[in-house]
């Protein structure tokens, strides 16, 4: 047990150091952008409307005292780091006064939703259709399937995204390709809403799973076909072990100690596919609100978005990595 | 070298059709300086006509021929391609064999660095750079910025080969013959993780290309360096899918997923060659 | 040391042999980058195991032992696949033709009647999972017992070996080398098999070790009454442990007979280099090292596949393979040097 | 075969969720429902309807349209009764004799649709809480023009103003929207109006809030029951009982939606998604029924020089570049030929084609410009004509390209600049150029270089213009390049740039009076060379005789026809110096559907109001709007 705690507090520590540097990164990158939230805010205001220069001089005086801009670099930081600790990232620029957060809480259910059932399904597809594929190596069906789904691995998620979305868009037009509900759907839970969000999110999830699964698949049939060499499967297998027992408890369960570290180095770029994907198909989430606080310069926005995705994914990262010795009991042994 | 890819190209169709498409991408690179036309000018051919004798991959609605515009975009992506995994390869070695090589602290340290690069999300990151460079974002800078994220997984890598060739008895005889760090990491560690360093570029360009073209297609790159994703984006800009000037989005489109396979073929039968245990698999099969 | 053979249950070999294996050829097929080939791993090898009787093969390692026994014990996964030959059990007067049960069949028979003890090395236990577990996959379907019963089955074999039955709840990266291969061969024996194989049982152990797990086998042998086929290249080991010992030579058996008449009277060049490269008490004569080194299966010399290192070698020996002779009853060898050269 | 067990379930879920009928959900009577294109897209923080705090929440998703109103609007067309109309005041600005003070009498029996009657201490409300917090969005406006506000009655309310201003009422004049009149009972409980998110937004106008997207992406307004109670009621009675504003996706999205009846308007589009349209729909109104569809909207795209900037400064390097420009081929690849040219610096729409545009084309074509070396007449009223007939010849548009003169010139223009390369030469060596080699050099020996600002992502069409535009100069020998950005009024606000392409002239459309845009171009605005400008005078340039004629109009009142005048005086003087090269139109792709509705607004048979549907202006569609089946 003690071994174990050891092991936590160190994952922890890498936990928060990566937290700390790629925050810090963020912070000190995206403050050196040359957009002013002033100028886009009066921008957005006098676009279209009537505009006297002398009050917008007065508007950017205002504007700069109310977004709080004033200190040097250094103060906003720590300002940054005591506040993000209360789990307060600031007001947004942008949509002034609201918070940051509440802007973002709103969206993000929407990409742990998607980001979570793709990778469940693709991780548990692949895995499964690779396992079957290294241990019963002369099936045709899972050569096949394999065959596909490793075609489709290399192929960017944007790419692939937008295939699907001419696909089943345009060509053969039976599936939204924009939006997570219907115009007006009533948002209290009912069976029609969760069927109505399960057909929109069946063109996303199908991108990100046909992308994801064939690197599970390629892993694990790999892992499989060098697993069943060891000791440990040919002496099952001479003690009468019934192979769907050799496959589940000796092959798999071997297999998914690296497959789960797999996981946790891929979470980054999983993130990464399920943001671009939600841009292309106008999901709701933090895909489309990046985009928009880029171009709206709203830097606290960006900020706020960028670090809760390092914190999101690190610590997603860190649960994997602490729950990893429930399957390999070696590792804190180590 | 030659007989082992002579050897490759017979014995591995794999890496005879990778080879093959990379063939291909090399000779449509050296065609791309043939182009009659230059890269960016438009309006200098008509518009919107379908593929024909003339035009073998149509024209676009910006009036350039197609067929021109896909070789020189295969000649800029490839050259980005190639160019993050020359800078990021020369990253993770030099973390990877210090780090390999000294262990210790410098180890931990060096490692507690790229794990966290390896964890933080490249994409928020990347959009990141774009607004604070915005105009700036430069193809050169996009290559510099893909290649100070892309290297942490395969500094890993070289990390454990290098713990095991600190092992080996020929390190501690060039260290007592009294071989400075750097020469014994250039000289006799560089050799054996060569290989490595070959497969782990293709994979690194099938990641960096994606990147590109994703930050591309959303607008998030320099629209004056024609690219696969540049192409897309244009393409897009002009509402060709629904215009019916299909031939300006499957031309990209289907090159893309052939540079893709391509790479993909090469970088898993390289890891073949160099890994004998998953060669051994492919026995049984 | 060599008495101590004697006093386990002698075998029977008036009843019908427990193991028969005739003309056996298998072969490692590569197909890649350039090199097609056959490594021809276990090459024309026939043999017996008497009811009770413990075989031992003996060998450098490469000459195929591995690939025999796995031959034999029908663990046969690609490339390697049998060329030619039979392997048949006898178990309890019914007759077993390994290569023609069905996947079921040959499962039924794994550890009921069939057992294997492996090279004792990190892996033979699944590093995942407890030692229970892997007891439960491996007996529990073969022994038809409630599972109350079978546990108790279980503890209790574990105590007779010796062995605390607090093992069951260990993961095998919890327990020392020996403890380890204690486990396995507890593991190997709780359905009391007729025919056991073990390959290698005491090679990664220290000599303590490997000492106390001889004498486990042995006691094993003697209350089970089973068959044994017992590889190890240590032929110190044979001679404590053996009955009768196979000499195997890049794939080819080249010598066989009872423990006390090999090492008292080996014929064979090969084999009497390795019984004379045994250290014995009191002698400080350098030993005769032989020339050379064990041929690549890959590609065998002709003839005889010892020829080029043998002091005893004849212009024959390059080009015809010698047949197999009978001795005395119970020996075998085949060398023209030895049996007189017939062209 | 398990696999495949798993494969079919999967089938059979997508099969049953997409039997799922979108209508199962919506509950919304597609009779009853005109469905509108929010081109702001998925709006950003979506609970927030404060229209008077820029907190993120949408304007044009509805809110301004349907549920805000001020003093008076100006159609940028013809509107139902003229272009100006009053809303919620009952008559014009009254201003006392030196614009110092102005009038307003409001209407009666107005009524919030919360049931309190609107009055004058609504727009006192409205004003003294802007000044008071400096925040919003209205605040500086208010705050340095006006110095007292106060009701005599229930319906009269009388600004004291800080310095004359004949223009004053502009502020509460909806020219696609304007200061907004804020409902007093609501907004005086709340403590901090800063902070304030109006949820439940109480409208003075037809339609209340009905449902919307907490993810932004759609909003629903429902007519309200007492719609006579509101000026727009007083037009007429709306006819959608719902109007939802929706995100509609990118431009392919878009398209496919409104070819399957499931998008009533679009606001804007591509050129290409618009021709699809008219080849694909059968049920398409379109504001010009053929070529080039598009909506003209008062806004004049130019290239915009920094004037600060040497060369720029120079009016001969100006007039260089603009007859370097070959306007077909600009057109051509910028909006396929779909656009309305403009040499001169108005908007080609609205009320300045006959006021302008036609009176202008006399004087055009004897416009005379000396070269040092020689005297050219750089004006061709044929471009517009020689482009209808390159269309005619694409067999896509054959049918669609008038031959009528007159169609001709509303649609495609009157004229524009002939290209000159020998006459830009002279121009640029009067101005001290070289040319060396294939380069043009500037007269301090460097290369003379341009990098032309665009907006990138969301104006695509300028920038395919920038795109030919420096390549048209490039092939000159002048190292030109397009410089796509994300925002390009940023680096115009800084003065960071050599030219742009963007606009500087706004107008009202439905009225002529300059005042709009010209009174920021007086040179008391300019900035100081790195220092911030305030729109809209982007190009940094005045002059002696600009000021003048900007200061005459100020002394004017509104609606004195002396305007006129003197924005004709003003349109000489742009045309001889140049300061921006004013291209064409601002085209808006805004295409209807016919199949639930039809009263859209075309051109020329009722050109009632602007179809571009974010205009608080477009409100006017709903009252001409009838469900096309019974």
């Amino acid at each position: 047990m003690a071994a174990y705690m050891i092991f936590v507090a160190r994952r922890f520590g890498q936990l928060l150091l990566v937290v700390f540097l790629g925050i810090s990164a963020t912070f000190f990158i995206s403050h050196m952008t040359p957009v002013d939230p002033v100028a886009e805010s009066i921008t957005a205001i006098t676009n279209f409307g009537k505009s006297d220069p002398e009050a917008i001089d007065l508007m950017r005086k205002t504007l700069t005292e109310l977004y709080g801009l004033q200190g040097n670099l250094f103060e906003q930081y720590v300002t940054f780091w005591s506040r993000l600790i209360r789990g307060d990232l600031g007001p947004s620029l942008s949509a002034f006064p609201t918070p940051v957060s509440q802007i973002i809480f709103r969206a993000l259910p929407w990409t742990v939703g998607l980001m979570i059932s793709a990778t469940l399904i693709s991780f548990l597809l692949g895995n499964t259709l690779g396992a079957l594929a290294g241990y019963y190596r002369k099936s045709r069906i899972l050569k096949i399937v394999s065959l596909g789904l490793i075609g489709l691995q290399p192929i960017p998620y944007y790419v692939l995204a937008f295939i699907l979305l001419i696909l089943f868009g345009f060509v053969w037009p039976v599936l939204p390709i924009t939006g997570g509900y219907e115009m007006n759907a009533d948002l209290t839970l009912s069976f029609t809403l969760v069927l109505d969000i399960l057909r929109h999110s069946i063109l996303p999830a199908m991108a990100l799973v046909l992308v994801g699964a064939g690197s599970w698949l390629t892993g694990m049939r790999a892992l499989t076909s060098n697993i069943v060499t060891e000791d440990y499967v040919t002496f099952a297998e001479l003690g009468g072990v019934g192979s769907t027992r050799i496959l589940r408890s000796y092959v798999v369960r071997n297999a998914m100690v690296p497959q789960l570290t797999g996981l946790a180095m891929s979470l980054g770029a999983i993130f990464n596919g399920t943001v671009i994907t939600e841009i292309v198909f106008g999901y709701p989430g933090i895909g489309t609100l990046l985009i928009n606080a880029v171009h709206a310069g709203d830097y606290s926005l960006v900020l706020g978005l960028a670090s809760l995705s390092i914190i999101g994914v690190a610590i997603a990262v860190f649960l994997i990595d602490i729950l990893s010795p429930l399957l390999d009991p070696r590792i804190k042994a180590e | 070298m030659f007989t082992i890819i002579r050897d490759l190209i017979r014995y591995n169709i794999e890496f005879a059709i990778g080879l093959a498409i990379l063939l291909l991408l090399i000779g449509a690179v050296i065609l791309s300086f043939f182009s009659p036309y230059p890269a960016s000018d438009i309006y200098v051919v008509a518009p919107d006509i379908p593929p024909d004798a003339e035009f073998w991959l149509g024209t676009t609605s910006r009036g350039q021929d197609n067929f021109w515009q896909l070789m020189i975009a295969l000649r800029n992506t490839l050259a980005f391609g190639l160019g993050v995994a020359f800078l990021s390869r020369i990253l993770s070695l030099v973390v990877g064999l210090t780090a390999g090589y000294a262990g210790g602290r410098v180890d931990r340290v060096l490692m507690a660095i790229n794990d966290s690069v390896m964890v933080i999300p490249h994409f928020p990151i990347l959009v990141l750079f774009y607004f604070v460079l915005k105009d700036d974002m430069s193809w050169l800078m996009l290559v510099l910025i893909l290649s100070a994220l892309g290297w942490s997984y395969d500094a890993r890598l070289i990390r454990s080969i290098a713990m095991s060739l600190r092992t080996r008895p020929f390190t501690t005889q060039s260290v007592y013959s009294g071989m400075s760090m750097r020469k014994i990491l250039v000289e006799e560690h560089l050799p054996y993780v060569m290989p490595i360093v070959f497969a782990t570029t293709m994979n690194n360009m099938i990641w960096s290309i994606g990147m590109e073209i994703t930050l591309s297609v959303l607008g998030f790159t320099d629209v004056d360096t024609p690219t696969m994703g540049q192409m897309i984006y244009w393409a897009n800009s002009h509402s060709a899918l629904i215009s019916g000037i299909w031939w300006w989005v499957a031309a990209p489109v289907v090159a893309i997923i052939v540079l893709f396979i391509g790479l993909f073929l090469l970088s898993m039968s390289m890891n073949e060659y160099i890994d004998p245990r998953s060669r051994l698999n492919r026995m049984g099969s | 040391m060599q008495t101590e053979a004697l006093l386990h249950t002698p075998p029977d070999t008036t009843s019908e042999p427990t193991l028969v294996v005739d003309r056996l050829k298998a072969y490692y097929t590569t197909k890649a980058f350039g090199i097609d080939r056959d490594i021809r791993a276990v090459d024309d090898i026939s043999l017996t195991v008497a009811k009770g009787e413990i075989y031992g093969v003996a060998g450098e390692s490469s000459s195929g032992k591995t690939s025999l026994i796995k031959t034999i014990v029908g663990a046969i996964r690609p490339p390697l696949h049998v060329v030619g030959g039979t392997v048949r059990f006898n178990f309890g007067g019914q007759n077993y033709d390994i290569y023609d049960l069905k996947p079921d069949q040959l499962q039924a028979i794994r550890w009921r009647h069939l057992s294997y003890i492996m090279q004792g090395s990190m892996n033979v236990l699944n590093p995942v999972r407890r030692i229970k577990h892997s007891f439960y996959d491996f007996a529990y379907a073969h022994m038809g017992l409630d599972r109350a019963t079978f546990w108790n089955t279980v503890r209790d074999h574990l105590r007779r070996l010796d062995l605390d039955p607090g093992v069951l709840e260990s993961y095998p990266h919890q327990l020392s080398g020996g403890m380890r291969q204690r486990t396995t061969i507890a593991l190997a024996t709780v359905c009391t098999p007729e025919f056991i194989v073990a390959d290698e049982p005491t090679t990664a152990l220290d000599v303590i070790v490997q000492r106390d797990v001889l004498a486990m086998l042995r006691d094993i042998q003697r209350d089970l009454g089973s068959s044994f086929l017992f590889v190890t290249h240590d032929m110190s080991v044979h001679a404590t442990v053996s009955d009768r010992v196979g000499i195997v030579y890049a794939g080819r058996l080249v010598e066989e007979a009872d423990t006390p008449t090999l090492f008292r009277g080996a014929r064979h060049p090969y084999t009497q280099h390795l019984v004379a490269s045994l250290p014995k008490i009191g002698d400080t004569t350098r030993r005769a090292s032989l020339s050379g080194r064990p041929p690549s299966l890959a590609d065998p010399p002709s003839g005889c596949r010892f020829h080029p290192r043998c002091p005893l070698a004849m212009d024959i020996c390059s080009k015809e393979v010698p047949p197999m002779v009978n001795l005395a009853p119970r020996h075998r060898v085949a060398c023209f040097a030895v049996s007189g050269a017939t062209s | 075969m398990r696999l495949w067990r798993t494969f079919l379930a999967g089938a059979a879920l997508a099969v049953l969720a997409s039997t799922a009928q979108a209508q199962d959900i919506s509950n919304l009577p597609r009779k009853e429902t005109v469905i509108i294109e929010n081109p702001e897209g998925t709006v950003k923080n979506p609970g927030w309807f404060n229209i008077w705090v820029n907190g993120g929440g949408g304007l044009s998703t509805g809110l301004q349209q349907l549920t805000m109103d001020t003093l008076w609007y100006i159609d940028p067309d013809q509107g139902i009764n003229g272009p100006w109309y009053n809303s919620l005041a009952a008559e014009k600005p009254i201003y006392n004799e030196d614009f110092s003070e102005m009038t307003v009498k409001l209407r009666k029996g107005m009524y919030w649709s919360d049931g309190v009657e609107f009055t004058a201490d609504d727009v006192v409300y409205t004003v003294q809480t802007q000044i008071d917090h400096p925040g919003m969005v209205w605040s500086p406006l208010l705050a340095v023009s006006v110095d007292s506000i106060k009701a005599t009655d229930p319906y009269t309310v009388v600004f004291k103003l800080k310095k004359p201003n004949s223009r004053f009422h502009a502020l509460f004049t909806v020219r696609w929207n304007a200061i907004w009149i804020m409902p007093k009972h609501v907004f005086e409980k709340v403590e901090d109006p800063l902070k304030f998110d109006f949820a439940n937004p109480i409208s003075i106008s037809a339609y209340k809030l009905k449902n919307y997207d907490p993810q932004g992406k759609w909003y629903i307004w429902e007519k309200r029951e007492d719609w006579q109670r509101t000026p727009l009621g007083l037009i007429g009675e709306p006819g959608p009982k719902y109007a939802a504003y929706v995100d509609g996706g990118p431009p392919a999205t878009k398209t496919i939606a409104q070819l399957k009846h499931e998008l009533d308007i679009i606001h804007d589009n591509t050129p290409e998604g618009m021709f699809t349209l008219v080849e694909q729909s059968k049920s398409l109104a379109t504001w010009f029924k053929g070529f080039p569809y598009a909506h003209p909207d008062p806004t004049l795209p130019a290239v915009i020089f920094n004037t600060q900037k040497a060369p720029f400064d120079n009016a001969d390097v100006r007039w260089a570049l603009a007859l370097l420009i070959d306007i077909k081929a600009v057109d051509l690849a910028s909006y396929r030929g779909a656009a309305t040219l403009s040499a001169i610096g108005v908007p080609p729409t609205g009320v300045a084609m006959p006021t302008y545009q036609a009176p202008m084309q006399e004087w055009l074509k004897n416009f005379e410009l000396d070269t040092g070396k020689s005297k050219i007449k750089p004006y061709d009223p044929t471009i517009p004509s020689q482009i209808a007939d390159m269309l005619r010849k694409q067999p896509k548009f054959k049918d669609q390209i008038p031959t009528d003169q007159a169609a001709i010139d509303s649609q495609f223009g009157y004229g524009w600049w002939k290209p000159n390369p020998k006459a830009a030469g002279e121009l640029l060596e009067r101005a001290g150029f070289k040319k060396s080699g294939n380069q043009w050099l500037q007269p301090d020996g460097q290369p003379f270089r341009i990098r032309l600002t665009v907006e990138g992502d969301s104006r695509s069409v300028f920038t395919r213009a920038g795109t030919l535009i420096t390549q048209q100069w490039k092939q000159f020998g002048i190292d030109a390049k397009a410089q796509p950005t994300t925002n390009p009024w940023q680096p115009m606000q800084a003065g960071d740039f050599d030219a742009a392409i963007a606009w500087s002239v706004e107008t009202w459309g439905g009225d002529a009076d300059m005042s709009f845009f010209l009174d920021s171009w007086h040179s008391s605005f300019v900035a100081k060379p790195g220092e911030v400008q305030p729109a809209r005078n982007w190009q940094r340039w005045s002059s002696p005789e600009l000021d003048k004629i900007i200061e005459g109009i100020r002394g004017i009142s509104f609606d004195d026809p002396k305007g006129v005048d003197y924005g004709m005086d003003y349109l000489k003087l742009v045309v001889k110096e140049m300061p921006t090269i004013p291209r064409m139109s601002y085209n808006v792709f805004a295409s209807m559907d016919t199949t639930y509705w039809t009263g859209y607004p075309t051109f020329p048979d009722d050109p009632y109001t602007d179809p571009v549907p974010n205009w608080g202006n477009s409100r006017l569609m709903m009252v001409k709007l009838r469900p096309t089946q019974p």
